[in-house]
Formats: C-alpha cells, sequence, structure tokens
C-alpha cells in the first residue's frame, strides 16, 4: 500500500490494486461490490436489532427477545414478513416516480460504503476525492425521498417531502464546512488517507467544534431525531413513506437505518481514527467505533424531543452555518502557522475555542418562537 | 364557598330593569323570558356588582310541554352563582337567542343541543350538529325519540 | 372579543358528504361479517417444500405483527399498559406502532365503535396491506357492550369488518390482550399460503 | 417578494397517532402554517346521557367510568355527590377522606398520562411517556387493590364507597408515597429544561386569562394562564377546607405553563393526600344507609368537582322515580377546546399538535 502524498494529487481516480488481493480488476470489482451490499445488508438488520433493544432498555423495557434467541431473529422476521406484504399503489399516485423512488433513495446509500476503509487499504474504491463523493453521493437519497413525497399524492407525504427538500438544502453547506476542516488538517479528500493521518491523535481531539457540527448537520441529514421531522409521527402520521407498503416500505426502512450506518462509518473515519487503535483487528475497531457512533444516536432519539421545521433551518443558517465558517476560518490559520505536524498545544485551545464559541452562541441565538399572523 | 345568588332578589332588580324579562323567579333561580335572553345575560355580565363572567354550562330538559334550558353563570371575581332558566313551548320548531356574543364557552354546547335536543339559537356564528351527523334523523335527547 | 371569521372552505357540503356515507353504511351493514375461519379444520396436504416455506413465512408473520393506531376508546390505555414498561409488547417486536395503515398487519380496535366512525375503520382496515389481522378487544368491540342500546353504537366490529380473535373484558386486561395475541399467533400459524381461503 | 401560495385543507385524524383517540381536525394550511382549523368531534359518541335516562341512579355509575376514562373514579365522584345533593345524603366522614385520597391519587394518574402524551406530541419517542406509565401503574395497582379493575373502577357508590379498603391498601398508598417525590423529580431532570422542549413550548399557544374564563375554560388550561381559580379552594367540596396546598398557576399560559402547573400539581396532591392519611378515622362506616332503590325528591342538582382536567360537574334532574330524568354532563374537555381554533392559527402544524396535546383532553369525555 503506497503511502498518503498529501497534496501532490497525482493519483487517478480508481486507485490500483493492492497486491494480495484476489483476481484481476473487474473481479477484484465484483467480489468486493457483493461483499460491501451483503455487508450493508447485514449490518443494519444488525444495527435495527441494537436500535430496538437499546431503544427499549433505555424505556425502561425489555424489547424483542422471543423471536430467535435473545431475539436476535427479530430483525430477520420484520425482513420477511414485509417483503411479502401485498404492494399497493394508490390509484392517484404517480405511478412511475412511486415505483422508482425507493430505489432512488436506496442506491446512493449502499453506495456510499465503497470509499469508506475497513482497514488500511480495505476500501472499494480509494477515490482521491473521496469524502467529497460522500457528500456528493449521500444527498441524492433525499430526492428520492421527495419523489415519494411528491408521487404518493397525499398530503402527509408531500409536507414530508417538502420538510425534508428544506432541511437538505440548509444542512449540507455546515455539513461540508465542518468536513473541510478535517480535510485541511489531514490534507487529504480520501477517506484512506485522513485516517492514516490520525495516527497518532483522532481528528476529535483536534477538531471538536468541526465533530459536533459535522454530528449535528448529518444527523439533520438523515433525519434522525430530534430533526427526523419528514416521517414525524406524531405529526405527519408515517411522513413521506405514508402511502408505500411491502417490499418498498422495506426499503425506505433500510434507507433509513443504512444512512444512520454511514453516518456512523463517515464521523468514525473523519473524527475518531477509523480502523485505528492498538491491539486489536483494524476492522474490530472500525466495526466498534461505528456502533458507538451509533448508539449516540439511539441516545439522542430516546430522549430528545422534535424541533419545528423553522426552527431547522433557522437552526442550521443562524447557528451551525456561522460556528462552521469560524471553525474552518480557525482550522486554516492552524495549518498555515504549523506546517506540516501541528504541536500538542492545538487541542487544548481547539477545546476553549469550541467551548467559548458554543456558549456565545447559546446566549445570543435562541430557537425562534415562529408564530405567523394570519 | 361559592354563594348562590337569591334569585329572588335579583329578578326584582331585573325586573326593574327590563320590564317583563322575568317569568318567575324563585330562590333558586330565575326563569327568563326567551326574547329578552340576550338583555339580562348581557347585564348580568357586564354590570361591575355582579360580574358574571364564567359561563359554567347549558343544558336542556324535555318536560314534554317545553323545553327547558338551563344556564349556570359563576363570577370568578366575587365567587358567586345563578342560575338562569329559558323555556320554549314550541315542540315543532323550539327557538332561543343564542348566548354566543357573550360567552364563547356557550359555542359548543348549544351546537350540542341544537343537535341532540332540536333547539336552534338565534344568531349562533355555526349551528351545525356537532356529536351526530348530518342526515341523522331526530334529535336523540328528546323524550319522544325512539 | 374578536370575531373569527367563517371557515374558508365550504364545510357544508364535506358534512352532507360525509353523512350520506355513514347512512348509507348503517344501511348496508347489518349482517354480521362471517368468521372465515373454517379452514382452519380443514387437513392442510401439501408436499413438503411448500410446507416448509410456509413455516418460514408464518413464522415470520406471527413474529413481527405491527399494529395499526385505531384506538377509538377506553381499552387503548389496556393496550398501552401492554405496550408499557410492565407488560411489554415489545418483547414479541410489537412496539412499532404504525400510525400509516399501509404499513401494519394488525388492527386491535380498541374500543366503542360508533356510526360515525365506522367509515373510518372500515377504510382504515380497507388501506392496510394483505395480509391482515383483526383483534376485536373489550366488550364493546365485540358486541357493543354496555352501550349496546345506544343510539349510536354499532353492534360490534364484526358488522363493519371481519373479526379474528375476540377478547373479552371490559376493558380486557393486558395478560388478556397477551394471551389474545398469542392465540392471534397459533392462527397465523396454521395458515398456508397456498391455501386460498373460501369466502 | 411573496410567493402566491394557495391554500389546502389537511384533514388530520380521526385516527392519528397524536388526537388522543379519535379527534379530527379539519385544518387548512397554507405550506407549514395553519391558517384555520375546525374542530370535527362525536367519532365516539356513545349517548350516555340518553343511556343514564333508562338506568337506575345506581346503574349509571359504571357508565360514568367511561366519560373521562382516564380518571374514572373522578367522574363516579362527581356523579355519586350530584345524586347525593339531590336525595340530601350524608357521606361519612371516613368514606370523605377516602374520596380525598382517591380523588388526588387519581389526578397524579392522570397528570402523568397527560404529561407523557404531551411530551409525546413533542416528539420524544415514547421514552417519558413510558417513564410516566410505570408509575401510572402503581397507582393503578392501588386502585385494583380496591376495586378489582384496572381501567374503569366502578368504585364510588352513592353515599360513600363500594366497601371498605382492604388491610394492604395503607402501607401500600403510604410506600408509593414515600417514593413518588422523587419520580416527579426525575421528570423534571429529564425534561424540564430541555433547550429544545423549552424552544418548541414557550410562547406557544398562548391564552390570556379572560379568553380563557370567556370560553369556560377550567382545570390546569385556565391556571396556566395565571388566574388561580381551583374549586378545591373556590368552592371546597368534600373535606378540601380542612387541608393545606397551593394552587399552583403559570405566568403567561402558553404550553410549558400547563405542563409545568400539571407537574406541581403532582406534588400538591403528594401534599393533600399524606395530610389526609395523618387525619383519617381508622374506623367507621364507608357508606351510608342508601336504600337499593332510591328515588330522590323531584328537582334538580348540580355538583361540580376540580377534576384532573377541570370542573366536572354532574347536572342531575329527578322526577322521583328510581331512574334519572335527565343527567347532564359538564364536559370539562369540551370546553377546554373552545378556544383551540384561536389558539393554533397561525402557527405551525407540528404546534397544532403540541398546543392540542397540551390541553389534555379525553375524547370519551367530549364525545360522551
Amino acid at each position: 500500500m503506497m503511502m498518503p502524498d498529501f497534496g501532490t494529487g497525482a493519483r487517478i481516480a480508481l486507485a490500483p490494486l493492492p497486491p494480495d488481493w484476489p483476481g484481476g480488476f473487474w473481479w477484484h470489482w465484483l467480489f468486493f461490490t457483493v461483499l460491501v451490499l451483503a455487508f450493508v445488508l447485514s449490518m443494519v438488520m444488525g444495527v435495527i436489532y441494537i436500535e430496538r433493544r437499546v431503544l427499549a432498555r433505555m424505556q425502561s423495557r425489555l424489547g424483542p427477545n422471543r423471536t430467535g434467541p435473545f431475539g436476535l431473529l427479530q430483525a430477520v422476521a420484520d425482513a420477511v414478513k414485509v417483503l411479502i406484504k401485498e404492494n399497493i399503489v394508490p390509484a392517484a399516485a404517480d405511478k412511475v416516480v412511486h415505483w422508482l423512488a425507493p430505489v432512488v433513495a436506496f442506491a446512493p446509500v449502499v453506495m456510499v460504503f465503497a470509499v469508506v476503509p475497513f482497514a488500511n487499504g480495505a476500501l472499494l474504491a480509494d477515490l482521491n476525492i473521496g469524502i467529497l463523493y460522500v457528500v456528493a453521493v449521500s444527498s441524492i437519497a433525499s430526492v428520492g425521498i421527495f419523489m415519494a413525497g411528491w408521487g404518493s399524492s397525499n398530503k402527509y407525504a408531500l409536507l414530508g417531502g417538502m420538510r425534508d427538500v428544506a432541511s437538505i438544502v440548509s444542512y449540507e453547506i455546515p455539513l461540508v464546512l465542518a468536513i473541510l476542516g478535517v480535510v485541511l488538517v489531514a490534507g487529504s479528500l480520501s477517506l484512506n488517507d485522513i485516517v492514516q493521518a490520525q495516527q497518532n491523535i483522532p481528528f476529535i481531539l483536534v477538531q471538536p467544534l468541526g465533530f459536533l457540527l459535522f454530528f449535528t448537520a448529518a444527523c439533520a441529514e438523515i433525519n434522525r431525531s430530534p430533526f427526523d421531522l419528514l416521517e414525524a409521527d406524531s405529526e405527519l402520521t408515517a411522513g413521506f413513506h405514508t402511502e408505500y407498503s411491502g417490499m418498498k416500505f422495506a426499503m425506505f426502512y433500510l434507507v433509513e437505518y443504512a444512512e444512520a450506518l454511514a453516518v456512523s462509518a463517515v464521523v468514525a473515519t473523519l473524527f475518531l481514527g477509523g480502523w485505528q487503535g492498538p491491539v486489536l483487528p483494524p476492522w474490530l475497531w472500525f466495526l466498534g467505533k461505528v456502533f458507538f457512533v451509533f448508539l449516540v444516536m439511539v441516545w439522542v432519539r430516546a430522549t430528545m424531543p422534535r424541533v419545528r421545521i423553522d426552527q431547522l433551518m433557522a437552526f442550521a443558517w443562524k447557528c451551525l452555518f456561522p460556528l462552521a465558517l469560524l471553525n474552518l476560518l480557525l482550522t486554516a490559520a492552524e495549518v498555515a502557522l504549523w506546517p506540516g505536524a501541528m504541536p500538542l498545544i492545538v487541542i487544548p485551545i481547539n477545546f476553549a475555542i469550541a467551548g467559548l464559541l458554543i456558549i456565545i452562541w447559546s446566549k445570543f441565538f435562541k430557537l425562534g418562537w415562529g408564530r405567523v399572523e394570519v | 364557598m361559592t354563594i348562590a345568588l337569591s334569585g329572588t332578589e335579583l329578578g326584582k332588580r331585573l325586573a326593574e330593569k327590563f320590564p317583563g324579562s322575568i317569568v318567575e323567579s324563585i330562590p333558586d333561580c330565575l326563569l327568563v323570558n326567551p326574547s329578552l335572553l340576550p338583555e339580562v345575560a348581557g347585564f348580568l355580565k357586564d354590570i361591575p356588582d355582579l360580574d358574571f363572567n364564567y359561563l359554567n354550562y347549558i343544558t336542556s330538559v324535555d318536560y314534554y310541554e317545553y323545553f327547558e334550558v338551563i344556564y349556570r353563570l359563576t363570577s370568578t371575581k366575587y365567587n358567586h352563582s345563578i342560575v338562569l332558566k329559558a323555556r320554549c313551548y314550541d315542540r315543532e320548531n323550539p327557538v332561543l337567542p343564542s348566548v354566543t356574543e357573550l360567552w364563547q364557552g356557550a359555542n359548543f354546547q348549544e351546537r350540542e343541543i341544537y343537535d341532540l335536543m332540536g333547539i336552534r339559537f338565534e344568531g349562533h356564528p355555526n349551528l351545525k350538529r356537532l356529536l351526530l351527523w348530518d342526515g341523522f334523523a331526530g334529535h336523540p335527547l328528546r323524550k319522544d325519540y325512539l | 372579543m374578536e370575531v373569527v371569521p367563517d371557515y374558508i372552505y365550504p364545510d357544508r357540503e364535506i358534512d352532507r358528504a360525509e353523512g350520506q356515507v355513514i347512512n348509507d353504511l348503517k344501511a348496508n351493514s347489518q349482517p354480521v361479517i362471517p368468521d372465515s375461519d373454517a379452514w382452519l379444520d380443514a387437513e392442510l396436504k401439501q408436499n413438503i417444500l411448500l410446507t416448509s416455506v410456509d413455516t418460514m413465512i408464518d413464522w415470520a408473520q406471527r413474529s413481527s405483527l405491527w399494529t395499526a393506531i385505531c384506538f377509538p376508546a377506553c381499552c387503548a390505555f389496556e393496550f398501552i399498559a401492554a405496550n408499557g414498561p410492565r407488560f411489554d409488547l415489545s418483547r414479541f417486536g410489537m412496539e412499532i406502532l404504525r400510525a400509516s395503515p399501509r404499513q401494519a398487519d394488525l388492527m386491535i380496535t380498541a374500543g366503542t365503535l360508533t356510526w360515525k366512525m365506522a367509515p373510518n375503520v372500515k377504510r382504515i382496515y380497507e388501506q392496510m396491506a394483505e395480509p391482515k389481522w383483526v383483534i376485536a378487544m373489550g366488550a364493546c368491540a365485540i358486541s357493543g357492550g354496555i352501550f349496546a342500546s345506544g343510539y349510536n353504537v354499532v353492534p360490534g366490529y364484526n358488522h363493519i369488518i371481519p373479526v379474528d380473535v375476540y377478547v373479552p373484558g371490559c376493558p380486557p386486561r393486558p395478560e388478556g390482550l397477551i394471551y389474545g395475541i398469542q392465540m392471534l399467533q397459533k392462527k397465523i400459524a396454521k395458515k398456508s399460503l397456498f391455501h386460498k381461503e373460501k369466502a | 417578494m411573496a410567493i402566491k401560495t394557495e391554500p389546502f385543507v389537511l384533514n388530520i385524524g380521526p385516527v392519528h397517532p397524536s388526537t388522543h383517540g379519535v379527534f379530527r381536525m379539519r385544518a387548512t394550511l397554507d405550506g407549514e402554517v395553519v391558517l384555520d382549523i375546525e374542530p370535527v368531534i362525536g367519532y365516539l359518541h356513545r349517548g350516555i346521557e340518553k343511556l343514564a335516562e333508562q338506568r337506575t341512579f345506581t346503574g349509571f355509575i359504571p357508565l360514568t367510568d367511561r366519560l373521562d376514562y382516564i380518571s374514572s373514579m373522578s367522574n363516579n365522584m362527581a356523579y355519586c355527590m350530584a345524586v347525593e345533593k339531590l336525595a340530601g345524603v350524608k357521606v361519612p366522614e371516613r368514606a370523605q377522606y377516602l374520596r380525598v385520597i382517591i380523588a388526588e391519587m387519581q389526578r397524579i394518574a392522570n397528570h402523568l398520562i397527560a404529561n407523557g402524551s404531551f411530551l409525546n406530541d413533542c416528539g420524544a419517542y415514547f421514552t417519558p411517556f413510558l417513564y410516566m406509565f410505570r408509575e401510572r401503574e402503581k397507582v393503578v395497582d392501588l386502585f385494583e387493590m380496591l376495586s378489582g379493575q384496572r381501567l374503569t373502577y366502578n368504585f364510588m357508590r352513592i353515599g360513600g364507597l363500594s366497601q371498605d379498603i382492604p388491610d394492604e391498601f395503607l402501607p401500600a398508598l403510604r410506600r408509593f408515597l414515600d417514593k413518588m417525590p422523587a419520580f416527579i423529580d426525575e421528570y423534571d431532570r429529564l425534561l424540564k429544561e430541555n433547550e429544545v422542549l423549552l424552544a418548541r413550548t414557550r410562547g406557544v399557544g398562548i391564552i390570556t386569562a379572560e379568553k380563557a374564563l370567556n370560553c369556560s375554560i377550567s382545570g390546569p388550561v385556565l391556571r396556566s394562564t395565571g388566574y388561580s381559580w381551583d374549586l378545591r379552594k373556590a368552592d371546597p367540596y368534600l373535606l378540601y377546607d380542612r387541608f393545606n396546598f397551593d394552587v399552583p398557576v403559570g405566568m403567561q399560559g402558553d404550553c410549558y405553563d400547563r405542563f409545568r402547573v400539571r407537574m406541581e400539581e403532582m406534588r400538591q396532591s403528594v401534599r393533600i393526600i399524606e395530610q389526609a392519611l395523618k387525619d383519617l378515622p381508622l374506623k367507621g362506616a364507608v357508606r351510608a344507609d342508601v336504600p337499593q332503590r332510591l328515588h330522590p325528591p323531584k328537582g334538580e342538582a348540580y355538583a361540580h368537582i376540580e377534576s384532573p382536567k377541570g370542573e366536572l360537574g354532574f347536572h342531575v334532574v329527578s322526577d322521583n322515580s328510581i331512574a334519572p330524568y335527565r343527567v347532564h354532563i359538564r364536559p370539562t374537555s369540551l370546553l377546554n377546546l373552545t378556544a383551540l381554533r384561536e389558539m393554533v392559527r397561525g402557527w405551525k402544524v407540528a404546534d397544532l399538535i403540541v398546543i392540542f396535546g397540551s390541553i389534555d383532553i379525553c375524547l370519551g369525555e367530549v364525545d360522551r
């Protein structure tokens, strides 16, 4: 495996094969594509099980434990049942859009995993613009969600779709700005390089504010609680997938958790050091970090009330966006000050500045009231 | 303790103010002439030493010969209450004036009485059936229903 | 007091149309919908391949009964109690309440059904995707209960929709509901995908 | 620059996760903004007032359970008090103490559900709801000890209670009371100062005291406006004038105040029960001698109590037969909904749900 070369950027989009991997180029592709797909699907079932068990424990109940040992087969049963359920297309729906929406939503989420490194170099495509690819591809899912909301010809679904578009347009900006901080420190857009740059210090220490911004914005992008407005079940019954049943609903259900998994993986890669770690094998470190991030999401979901749509927008533009800009400015200054390696002193400095900014913003910025005169 | 004002005393005062408004005044309640009900109720609400600002409830009873509509008013300032009653003798098309202008709390209750007892309230902003649906035959709380 | 303007849309036509729907349904649903469980007694003769597919599918369906939200009245609180920390339906994988009937498998009809509500319940039932089951929970859902003589009460959900399992009680205790759910699971286990139910 | 938009009608309910039953709103929306709503009710109208005329005075008590099924005991009690007033029955003192204890326990149980489902409407995914349900189960256990039922207790009788309390009841209640304040603190810690909750509920759905009084609103919704009107103080029934307790009031009548008022009322209820337990006579009848076939003299009576949701009253008319001539129920929940239309205009759809949830209605009582 070649060592990262910061900044020279002379590599082609598809990185050369590692020597120890089997087969020719295309065989390699086929094999690992199938592997990644299988991994994503089985992991999604795993995280659904984990979420239901953990959520239930947090709500002082037990969670699924009757289906299979410890309820491990619960997700399997759910999947089989949902897949053979009747598939209803409303008469008034836009048939093509209605059919296409789950596929459009599902495909990009799986594609994100192509560039996530599971161990050193163990990734489907070591793109030198990996993180840009993640940002670009993951946003396509919301096109599918909007298609679902529009194509169902249901008012609840339409409201859900509108909310999704509004949130994705707003939260993309702080998300990318937060990523840029990491990219500046690492000096590369490739995810594998970014992980390797965290050899000594995970970036969560160097970029505490960036981590918080990225995590919040990513939660909003994938519509995890407290930003789960587009399928807010106490307001919009089931939001954009109100009219979906059977297999197509299963795909949306899958998308929801696959997105959560993808964000967990990206957070683990960008901020927690990816596969880096002592003693244990790298892939285990990676999975452990992914699950840890996912558990934090579940924890947030179990406690937080939901924000309102105008508060969601205000939060993105008035709070996250300026903070992300300041974070980027600060990081750029630090990188310019200490080209090469940063001294450890930046860690306390960054933490102090992050805390200060958050305190300032919490004083000046309040989520508004939002009544309109009618 | 909420004091129940004596109907006889208040009736005297109201009869002076609005001649012919009080049909009968007994200690428990005031029987008001339906045509002057809004004036009497408005007086009770607005006059400072009575100040009946709270309408507890409105209900109606079917006595075969007449419908009796009962209004219980309370003043949360002086903590006293009074019961007004109005009767309509027309069984086919009973009509009473609405008090929704004075107390918005009467809105749903008058609709409910219209729905279940069939008494129309003149001046109600949105008089339609509340609990049953449009097209339901009859008014169930009348004694001759079923 | 400020005067609230009239409603923006012409609601009286909507009201009349809705009332007409209720009256029609009331006129048409006097007979009880028969229980379609006669096939349960029939001996199932399939080859081994089909029965193992059946076993798999029946297992999946009975292990993941997602409930549609249709809780008109009092029994709803016993259902929530059954979902709550003590009785904990989540053990059976039933903690997912689907607000959209399209994604639900099981309708637990908790509470009195009135004629005004009946078209909505029928519609929810029709919106649910096959296969679907109904548990009539409580005396009111079975026969109208103590309100059976009321002028606006449907004497039992089986006038409107077919019911699979009846759970008596007013309201049934959560244990009773869980027992009813287990009866339903047994019923699903007997079902065969390739055995057409004779109507 | 204003974009030209067209309002559309969204039908929320009658089957919707957060309409607490079968409430239905025809909402006219402009995008997310609520221009207007029209409450459509009657989906649970079982004709209880008509059924009362077919039953004896005692035989109507089970039906009152199904009115506000979250606080059945309060309904029982209000109806029995109205008939007692009509028939001139004097309730023994021990029964009155027990009624106070039971009514306050019922208040705790009701507010637990009200606040839990309110937080659920705010979008906290079931957690606070289930936490509060855990404690409600304990109240329900105590009631089960008394009446053998979990939801529809049918425990009160005209002239007292149906039977004396079992011996285990008082120690069990004691244990519950010892733990309850800590649990209320736990709920406070859970979400009281959560920034998202504050942003969602503070200043949302404000109603002024004048407006609330004009709309016949009562209970925690009225008190949240800062207006102290509690029938336990204003028109003391049973033995409430013997106990020390405060009436918690809100600041400005928004959703957050309603939430806080209910929380504080639970604390006050614990206080009342503790005082009542201290003074409870250990021996004595729990039921006055009331004939089986009661026929009260001709006349009418109205008795009201401060039920957990507000002023709950029964207007009973007797014609000296064994069945009531007419029973009217003053529906707290229905009257509290009167101002809903004004409260939600101009807010977003999400606020509509929150405001509606903060009023805490029970459809059994709205529709009867």
